[in-house]
């Protein structure tokens, strides 16, 4: 983990209000597992904390994050250029975990697919994978993902399947092996909590990339909570016991 | 060579650069980064009796250069701290001052009575002021014989020196103090958060309510740090908004004879070992031979 | 079209916008920019019974997004200025609010005693916080009986509705403004500046201590709105950070029925017609039928 | 008076540490009598308030200005760069008072030149001109008045006159006629209380264009005074009822 100063080479919008972010960076960041994320200082000095992005790919020297605009911080990254300096803080928090299971089931929500990008890479053909936008223009998000194949949905049925990402996986659900089968997730808060009643029944292993707004990254603050089943300790840092938990622990 | 070490109630401390309470977790989760024998001392999240959970979130939020926290004061109790986080301060040897509050007087009291004297031990530091947290409504910050009472009574049951920690309270702040002093406290540090905050205009919600850290509140921490260790012949150690050397070095001249950095550490993980090695660096380039040759040199 | 203007103790403003007080001169001086009549009213300098010198300079400075300012109250006095600026305001029907202070209970009372109803006179606005001028350390604004007793002198000589403009005064900002209440205060305005200090750590010196002002404000203003305006059945005016339409709107959802916009003049002399004309847009955009409709909607 | 958009056509170092800055205005500004500056909003958001300057030169659309680099503010300013846009608040204040005298002296120490470089080009004929810095390298500031005759000192002898540009003045002072004079002074203050102290004694009639720290730069804020022997009302606006006031009237 360090906080490694980088230069930005690339920062291309993909797809309307979606980045591409390439950062080259000054020194190799430590080993990373999917999901965990980084923590950015936005260039310029109108941005006063970091922010966290998942890490989209990493190939020594090139760190590339993926993000949509939705706020002051996104918006001026949006705008800033090549060569320009950035620090980022490397890699963070806890990833999921690939231990367990033989088949995996990737789920991503619109910009949640940048959560799971490393991992679909990382998995490869032990995975099926989702990805559940609103139209067709944010198909470039899984552009990079071309050589596996990919279930798609969009809400306004412009390509794929029509509706959300959750109600694809559920038509697909029976035609997986339930036992040998774990969903591995990130996206809207909505998605996670649909995705939570379809594999209620069967209690379907489940882990779940979250995302809260944050001050450290490092676990320093206690800003970033999430709230779980745990009566003790209710709350868990997303950026240090997370941002993957198991879907059963947390409270959505 | 000038030496940064500081002897602060009857301990030296390697330097003056301590964490602010709340802003470097247990301590360990920093050391990826940086060892925390690298601090002058270690100050505490803030513990209670009894664990608490704290605050929903949001619990942080950006406002121009400042940070508006509602944690809430989540904490795993004094015990646990003990129990499962202290043995890497003496593993390290690293002083600790253990920042500690309580909803009511007898939890304050429980609390510093739980806490036996240890060699790391630098003082125990009263969160008075807790602006999150609203049992009762009742604040001990906000009343001087409250405050009166509070540090007496826990003075009468620690031999640990006692440092309360108090809220900008603007024009009370000297008769708070002075309260305290009266209650033979032993140091003060300076200051807690502001109450703030934010609306959300397109919602129209208010999305938090919390209190103020980081450069913001700078320019009133200095003044209630020269007005308060002109006052009292004991020591201040100085918190808001500290960012780097020159913000530190601002607080010794104003009369801190230690510093507590916070929000900082946020948008710099570094900030705390690079305002030690800027300290250092101040000192060869003055000449002088200890750090304690600038504290409330423009404030006297 | 929605209407911008509010109904002020009986009056009737053309919109919620001011000055705050001592940030536009005696008026007149942004006439070349822009006529006075862009305000919903003009609050007066701070205005004392007799004309006072102010303090040595440096008087500015600037701290961030900040200014520190150490005026010291400087002005005519309050004959001169109904001699010599009022004329205008009356020329330009401009209604006003006048802000005015004294050292001492007898000339906060002499004071208001002087100024004679007029239909343009909105109400005296009672400055309770100054922190920039220390004679005999005494500010009012400090202790709720001190408070109860000058609030209650004031009312008893004047037929004008009296504010009572307070200073962050953080934890008992409740406290002082209930004991205005119940001696008759008609409205509050909130917030005044905050004590604050700069060191140079080049000379080691203190080159200014004065009022903080500005957006680093803002949160904490927002705080102090929110909390009166939902404690007391009297107007609130709004001030402290606001730089923009949305900021105005900022406070007026959190319970200002008015605002007053100072700092933000210095940078964009502008700022205030800027802000009443983005109020009226923002009205037609989200089809209200008045101001009046958002204000307390975020802090209900 | 107006707050005028204008764009960075030249930012230039013309000594070390000087620079020469030319705006394009984008409406034009009102007649200034010189003595008269700006408020100018700095580019970027580090610097929150305006900074005051003399106008150096105004020719439709061009405003000069000639600065010094003392502080955040004007190192800022150094940096900015062409096509940037700024804000410049003017023209303010009450400038040089020119109908009294037939011949002027005109003193400017330093960056005080920028002070009086209008009102010298404005004289013409009709004045002497004094010009006092520490070495030759600052002769570069009175290169654009290189068709006028400058009588110039440094402080360490490298051109001209060896001393102060007021220990100049005092040896030529003799030559010139008194009852028709009247000097016209921009630069430290140090400068001016010399001044003062030569003359005191024929209390020879004296402008002098002073410096303050300012908020706003239009009388609304009372931050920018200095004090002066009016008993009534001693402290007076700089940037209201100055920047140029009588020497014998100010308390420097
Ligand atoms: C572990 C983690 C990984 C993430 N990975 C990515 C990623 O790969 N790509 C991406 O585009 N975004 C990602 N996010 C979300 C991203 O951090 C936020 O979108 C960003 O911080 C918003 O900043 P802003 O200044 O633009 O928005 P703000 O102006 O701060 O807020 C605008 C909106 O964004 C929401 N928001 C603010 N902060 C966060 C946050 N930390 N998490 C979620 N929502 C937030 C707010 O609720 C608000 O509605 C991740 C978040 C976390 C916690
Ligand atoms: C009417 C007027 C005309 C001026 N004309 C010019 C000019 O043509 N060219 C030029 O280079 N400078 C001029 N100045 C001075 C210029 O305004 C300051 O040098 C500038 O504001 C400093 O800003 P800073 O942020 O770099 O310095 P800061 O970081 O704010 O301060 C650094 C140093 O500059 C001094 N200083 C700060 N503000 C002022 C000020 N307003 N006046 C004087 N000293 C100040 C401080 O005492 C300090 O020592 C003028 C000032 C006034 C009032
Ligand atoms: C996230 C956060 C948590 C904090 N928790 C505590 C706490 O538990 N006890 C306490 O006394 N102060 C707490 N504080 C206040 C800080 O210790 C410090 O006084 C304040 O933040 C000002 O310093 P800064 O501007 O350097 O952050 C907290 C501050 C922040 C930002
Ligand atoms: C230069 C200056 C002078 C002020 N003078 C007065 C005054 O005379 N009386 C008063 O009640 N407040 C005075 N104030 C406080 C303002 O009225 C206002 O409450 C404060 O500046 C917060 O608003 P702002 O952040 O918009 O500036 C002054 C503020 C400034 C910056
Ligand atoms: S962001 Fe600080 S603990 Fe997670
Ligand atoms: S700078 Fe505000 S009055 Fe002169």
């Amino acid at each position: 983990m360090d906080d490694i100063e980088g230069k930005i080479t690339k920062n291309d919008e993909v797809a309307p209000g979606y980045y591409l972010l390439r950062i080259k960076l000054s020194r190799p960041m430590d080993p990373f597992v999917p999901g965990q994320f980084v923590m950015v200082r936005i260039p310029g000095k109108d941005v006063f904390l970091r922010r966290p992005f998942s890490i989209y790919d990493y190939r020594q020297p090139v760190l590339t994050l993926m993000y949509k605009v939705v706020g002051k911080g996104t918006e001026i990254l949006s705008k800033s250029r090549k060569n320009e300096k950035v620090f980022v803080l490397c890699p963070l928090g806890k990833g999921f975990n690939l231990r367990r299971r033989k088949h995996y089931v990737v789920l991503g929500g619109g910009i949640g697919i940048a959560g799971v990008h490393a991992l679909i890479r990382r998995l490869g053909a032990r995975s099926s994978v989702f990805f559940g936008c609103a139209a067709k223009e944010e198909l470039a998000l899984i552009k990079d993902l071309g050589d596996l194949p990919v279930a798609a949905s969009t809400l306004d049925g412009s390509y794929g399947f029509r509706g959300t990402v959750v109600e694809l996986l559920s038509e697909r659900l029976a035609t997986f092996r339930k036992e040998e089968m774990e969903v591995l997730a990130c996206g809207p808060v909505v998605m996670l909590k649909a995705l939570r009643r379809i594999l209620e029944k069967d209690r379907i292993p489940c882990q779940v990339l979250l995302e809260e707004r944050m001050a450290c990254g490092l676990g320093l603050c206690f800003g970033c909570v999430t709230k779980t089943v745990d009566e003790a300790e209710p709350y868990k840092r997303v950026c240090k016991e997370g941002p993957v938990f198991d879907l059963w622990e947390v409270c959505l | 060579m000038g030496s940064l070490s500081v002897k602060l109630f009857g301990k030296t401390l390697r330097n003056p650069v301590m964490n602010a309470s709340g802003t470097l977790g247990y301590g360990r989760e920093i050391e990826p980064l940086w060892g925390i024998e690298t601090l002058g001392a270690y100050v505490t999240k803030g513990l209670s009796l009894n664990p608490h959970h704290g605050n929903p979130t949001p619990r942080v939020w950006e406002e121009g250069r400042g940070l508006i926290n509602s944690i809430g004061l989540q904490n795993v109790g004094v015990d646990r701290f003990f129990d499962e986080h202290f043995p890497l301060f003496q593993q390290k040897r690293t002083p600790i001052i253990v920042n500690f509050f309580g909803f009511t007087e007898e939890e304050y009291i429980a609390c510093a009575e739980r806490i036996r004297p240890d060699r790391l031990i630098v003082a125990l530091e009263m969160n008075l002021s807790c602006p999150n947290v609203k049992r009762g409504g009742i604040s001990f910050g906000k009343d001087p014989d409250l405050v009166h009472g509070i540090v007496k009574a826990v003075k009468g049951v620690t031999e640990i020196p006692v440092i309360a920690k108090l809220t900008p309270e603007v024009k009370n702040l000297k008769e708070i103090a002075q309260a305290a002093y009266e209650a033979g406290v032993d140091g003060f540090t300076l200051l807690n958060t502001i109450p703030a905050m934010v609306v959300d205009v397109e919602k129209r919600t208010i999305p938090i309510r919390g209190g103020l850290s980081g450069p913001v509140l700078k320019p009133v921490a200095l003044k209630a740090v020269c007005e308060i260790s002109t006052s009292f012949p004991v020591p201040v150690i100085g918190a808001g908004g500290i960012m780097n050397q020159n913000d530190a070095l601002s607080f010794l001249m104003a009369g801190a004879k230690a510093l507590q950095v916070g929000t900082a550490t946020f948008i710099d993980p570094y900030a705390i070992p690079k305002i030690v090695k800027g300290l250092g660096e101040y000192l060869k380039r003055c000449r002088c031979s200890s750090i304690n040759a600038i504290v409330g040199t423009a404030c006297g």
